[in-house]
């Protein structure tokens, strides 16, 4: 197999703030002052939430659940991203926003019913502003359009107040970027003014295909066509991720209208536990990559920089040791669905001939467990 | 009783008193605004609700029904106009993949209270896409309701039921009933999901909705010269289907005849035919037929009329199924 | 007969011969090219064939749809993987609208031989959208056919039928039949839209395609320990419908027994309930009866074996069916 | 009702080579030597589907039509491009595109089926390189990409073989740019580099709604986003819009990829026969539109600058008359559909089921007429 030569390189405007190495630097637009506690937090967050998936990948091996998109690499992204967002602003993720969940305070549990096939996702979006994983591809970017609309007329938008202000932020793929749905959405948000962000994490991969497949030029150039501005930022720096959605969304709230954003990263891993990536990339690609690891160039930061005590690591994986055993205890144990649930919910109003199905149903099911 | 009025007029109404009950109903598509829809269902809407509430949308059915759902999501209960049948089809994937399965996914945690118009069917000398039935297709997605008035009462009355649903709602609009007859809105609703028997006879029972309703009436008066009385049955209701008022009616005649405009073929007649032989088997002097559109693509304008049911061809069907 | 081969194995040989026998067929989709699909049943063609005839196309079902829609009218064969189910409905109205109607627009002149691939059903503990029977919205829709393939020999023949035939194909292939056994392929093909006897017996006739003729083999077994002979028919083809075989069947046993993976109403077993009833009225014991999906979203993989037709269910159904 | 203003303006640097007061001007991009045989041969096309036009307008107020789509000012920018095409190049139209059927040497008389009733199209787009109409809106922009897939699998672009390069030209409206078919066929055409150019006629208006509700930002630019050029012409300059997609054709054919040519004009007429723009537009804005003209510059220009005789100007008014007289007399003898030819064509090969079903309509339509 030839080594696939990626056409679309990062730009020399990509907006970086912290270097691979570790090193600090400016961009003229994106002023970040930050304190080395709030980095060394975006750490912690960068650290559990990889733990998270790591720990997923095990029980899918073990059977415990029945697949996972794996976030490896892009935990820069959806932590910078996701710490930019305000309590009340909603946030419309993929199927891959491990990350961007922690962030929200969801628990990393209520995340796997779905893959371990106990619930179709089964939480209320509106308890953390986050809402259900969407598997169709692009359809949620149009939900998130939809929500700024609603946001807009309730309001909630360039009134000045920071506890009313609220922003949308909507994550989709590379690949996502060529659906219908997705362009859709800019169409409604530019011609609306929306208070929604898009960011476009471009992890190069649409399971086997190359971004070049969805496009020759740079994705985050797809905006300037709909009216509204696109950036692109390394999606493996944590800081700059944080600045550039900070940004982003204070726009969308001060009723600046959309922007979006090209969060330039790699998926480390298969595109699903299912996957196999052999078959279609080189494992030097991804060795590559590694150098420019999200976590690794923060911690270097920490250490060489804030000059950060060893303990502080040493609590941080104390932590994640902690968190990994929740994962680990909880998935066993999330409970299975009944036979109810399966009609309960099909409507508000169950109509009588479901009633029939549904008591059908249960009886042969209890049959069978008895 | 009010004075007689249009269903368009009806649906007008019906839509104004829904907006008035409820800040939280915003009704959205193409040209629903100034224009007042093409068809004017959404007539002076714009004018008296304000561009926040009666929303002109760019051309795109994803995106209008993608963003009822965000709407939803965000505690609205929007109200979708698809402006022609044939053009649902572009938010075929929003309608059954978001719409129908949101609440399920949630848990029952979140409610899509998005009503869906389609103004439907034929008759009306269109060109292509512009004569389609498409409520089989929705009807036979778990999640949805379909349901389609036959009349201004209905229309006035069923869309504010609709639009008060906490679940999703097909509504059909059979358009060529839009500015047909006038007749005035009863003072109370049908429920919105059951059936009802609009002329009692006891020798065959014919069942329709939507625009065939009319038909089935024109036919039972043909048929009653012939001392053969038809009771007819307006379904109003596709999915749920009221089955106990259809059952009650076949377990009396004997026999039913099921009409509508969609094609034949694995169409709603089917499902009628499977329930009813299956639920009332003994009871049948013949077996279930259909009088539907054809298993072809709508036909041009000139034959439309010789194509879709009419009063000769469920005429033929009531002597087919007495001569059983 | 050859060896031995898996259903994916089957197809893969058969998408091969069809790509030799005509230079115009293309294969395209997402993840069809170097991958060789999510399933592998494009496995190596990329690589034999070029990348202009297997393309890996941009992450959009219209897209792929409605750009194959094109290369029929330039001349081309083309061969669409949907990558699952569920994900067919953004392409739908290509294909309704154009796939479906473009030969009847141009009044016979423009054939658009295009075939479209959909890896179906359930049973394999995937997650949402992934395990969704979707073939009903196409049997309702004229001009489109569609068939089901349910083991190794038919997959192999009834690909390149469906690729050779001149009208558009949905060709529902039963994911979890992949890798499920190895069988020979024989050495003609059955005819692509006839159905066909896989077992005969007396008592009741038991119909399905797909995946669940699987079950109904298994159900006869059982059943005819009981004493009780089931004749099995494998549909292959939903849309047109083989009546001559299904009704020459029910006219010896007297009962019926449809059995689908789709949710129940408005769904196939509807559809064969009205024309065996219209067509079989006096030869029927019993009332047809459907051992379906039920009418809800598909289940979360934890309950889908419970929700699918299984043998237990269909056992069910037989004794229920010998009661009347 | 306040008058509408439109936000999106047109830009200075909008192609035009003849003024709306008929003088020549030259653009650097576009160098353009016509004879003024070909001018004036330009403008017996313009006047020609005018009248076209005018007649299928006058049948469907007599009833001889069930609708008519006009193209009342936008005349310029379908001779303009319908020029531009070589007889083996190929054109999806709308329903609008009556001015291109022409150039395609497409019969008036084969349109008005569609329109009548009387099929649903009904010919053979091979024949003349020219698609069916297509009423659902933005459908044949993807179709003319996946042509344009075929035109490259046939070796047919950048052969420098002109009798071999073949481009496509995709048409559609400003409403249409919203559609999720059009953007994914903008996602092919860049990716895949393909041969197809796409021909946004703004008209100002999709039915009742100003392009602004379409987007805030010039459609053209809609364009660079997907990796391809985007331009913008006077759409009422018949000139420019044969330059501009000539070249934009050629570049096409030479394997340089697609084009968007935006063709800034205005529906002169409601939508179609069905429409009342009285509800949503001020005459006034019609008005102002007048004085762009496309007919008329170029008139001015043959008379002033090229000083051609009266009697060229009789001569086409003669064969404008003779062509509305076929267009009418064809009109009313255009044959009713037969019974059979419904389900002829529903499918090349005719199941059984669909037999019984023909017999039975067919025997029902000769009993009602009997
Ligand atoms: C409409 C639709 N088509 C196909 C799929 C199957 N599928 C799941 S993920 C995926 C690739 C998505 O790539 P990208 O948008 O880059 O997101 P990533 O997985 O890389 O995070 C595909 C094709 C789907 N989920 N939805
Ligand atoms: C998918 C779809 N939705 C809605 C319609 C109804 N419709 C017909 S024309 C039209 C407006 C089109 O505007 P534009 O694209 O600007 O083209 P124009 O009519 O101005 O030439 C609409 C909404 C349609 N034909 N197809
Ligand atoms: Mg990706
Ligand atoms: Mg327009």
């Amino acid at each position: 197999m030839t080594e696939h030569v990626h056409a679309v390189q990062p730009e020399p405007d990509m907006v970086q703030l912290l270097t691979p190495e570790g090193q600090r630097v400016e961009h003229p637009d994106f002023p970040l002052d930050v304190s080395d506690e709030q980095i060394a937090s975006l750490y912690r967050d960068l650290v559990l939430v990889r733990r998270i998936d790591t720990e997923a990948i095990a029980l899918q091996r073990q059977g415990e659940l029945g697949l996972w998109a794996s976030l490896l690499g892009q935990e820069g992204a959806q932590i910078g991203a996701g710490r930019a967002l305000r309590p009340h602003d909603m946030a419309f993720p993929t199927y891959r926003e491990h990350g961007v969940a922690w962030c929200r305070g969801v628990d990393p549990l209520t995340l796997l019913g779905l893959f371990r096939g106990t619930n179709l996702g089964g939480f209320d979006p509106r308890e953390h502003n986050f809402n259900l994983y969407t598997i169709v591809i692009g359809a949620q970017t149009l939900h998130a359009a939809g929500y700024a609309m609603g946001v807009v007329r309730d309001g909630a938008v360039g009134t000045g107040d920071p506890d009313r202000d609220t922003a949308v932020l909507a994550f989709f793929g590379d690949g996502a970027s060529s659906q219908g749905d997705v362009n859709e959405a800019f169409v409604w948000a530019g011609a609306g003014n929306l208070p929604v962000v898009f960011l476009c994490q471009n992890n190069q991969w649409a399971i086997s295909e190359p971004v070049e497949r969805q496009s020759r030029v740079p994705l985050y150039q797809r905006a300037s066509g709909f009216g509204f501005p696109g950036v692109r930022v390394d999606g493996n720096d944590v800081l700059a991720c944080y600045a550039v959605t900070r940004k982003a969304l204070d726009d969308a709230r001060n009723a600046q209208g959309p922007t979006l954003i090209e969060a330039f990263t790699y998926r480390m891993n298969p595109h699903t536990t299912n996957d196999d990536p052999r078959r279609y990339r080189l494992g030097s690609e991804a060795e590559t990559w590694k150098l420019k690891d999200p976590i690794e160039r923060v911690r270097a930061y920490l250490t060489r920089e804030a000059r950060l005590p060893g303990d502080f690591f040493d609590e941080v994986e104390q932590e994640a040791r902690k968190l990994a055993e929740h994962v680990r205890s909880g998935c066993r144990t999330l409970p299975d669905p009944s036979p109810e649930s399966v009609f309960a919910n099909v409507q508000v109003n169950m109509p009588d001939e479901l009633r029939e199905q549904r008591d059908d149903f249960v009886e042969f099911v209890s049959a069978v467990n008895a | 009783m009010t004075a007689p009025m249009t269903m368009a007029k009806a649906l007008n109404e019906g839509l104004r008193k829904a907006m008035e009950a409820d800040s939280k109903v915003v009704i959205m598509g193409e040209d629903v605004g100034k224009l007042g829809g093409v068809f004017r269902i959404t007539d002076g809407l714009q004018k008296d609700f304000g561009e926040d509430r009666v929303i002109d949308t760019p051309l795109a059915e994803s995106g209008i029904i993608g963003t009822a759902v965000g709407l939803a999501i965000r505690g609205y209960r929007p109200v979708c106009e698809i402006q022609f049948d044939g053009f649902v089809f572009p938010g075929f994937d929003q309608i059954v993949n978001q719409v129908a399965k949101f609440h399920n996914r949630s848990a029952g945690l979140v409610k899509m209270p998005i009503t869906v118009r389609i103004p439907s069917g034929g008759g009306i000398g269109a060109v292509e896409h512009h004569s389609e039935s498409v409520e089989t297709y929705f009807a036979h997605t778990a999640g949805l309701k379909v349901v389609a008035c036959s009349n201004p009462s209905d229309a006035y009355w069923m869309i504010q039921d609709a639009i008060a649903d906490d679940d999703p709602v097909i509504f059909i609009e059979p358009k060529r009933l839009y500015h047909a007859t006038k007749a005035p809105v009863a003072d109370a609703p049908t429920p919105l999901y059951a059936a009802k028997v609009v002329r009692p006879g006891q020798h065959v029972t014919v069942a329709g909705y939507g625009a065939t309703v009319s038909t089935l009436l024109e036919s039972a008066k043909a048929a009653a010269e012939d001392g053969i009385e038809l009771e007819v049955i307006d379904l109003r209701s596709v999915s749920p289907l009221d089955m106990a008022t259809v059952l009650d009616s076949v377990r009396r005649t004997g026999r039913l005849i099921v009409v509508h405009e969609a094609p034949r073929s694995f169409g709603v007649g089917a499902e009628l035919a499977a329930r009813v032989t299956e639920q009332a088997f003994y009871s049948l002097e013949a077996p279930v037929l259909r009088v539907t559109g054809y298993d072809t693509q709508y036909p041009p304008s000139r034959l439309e009329h010789e194509w879709l049911p009419n009063l000769d061809r469920v005429l033929d069907a009531v002597d087919k199924i007495m001569e059983y």
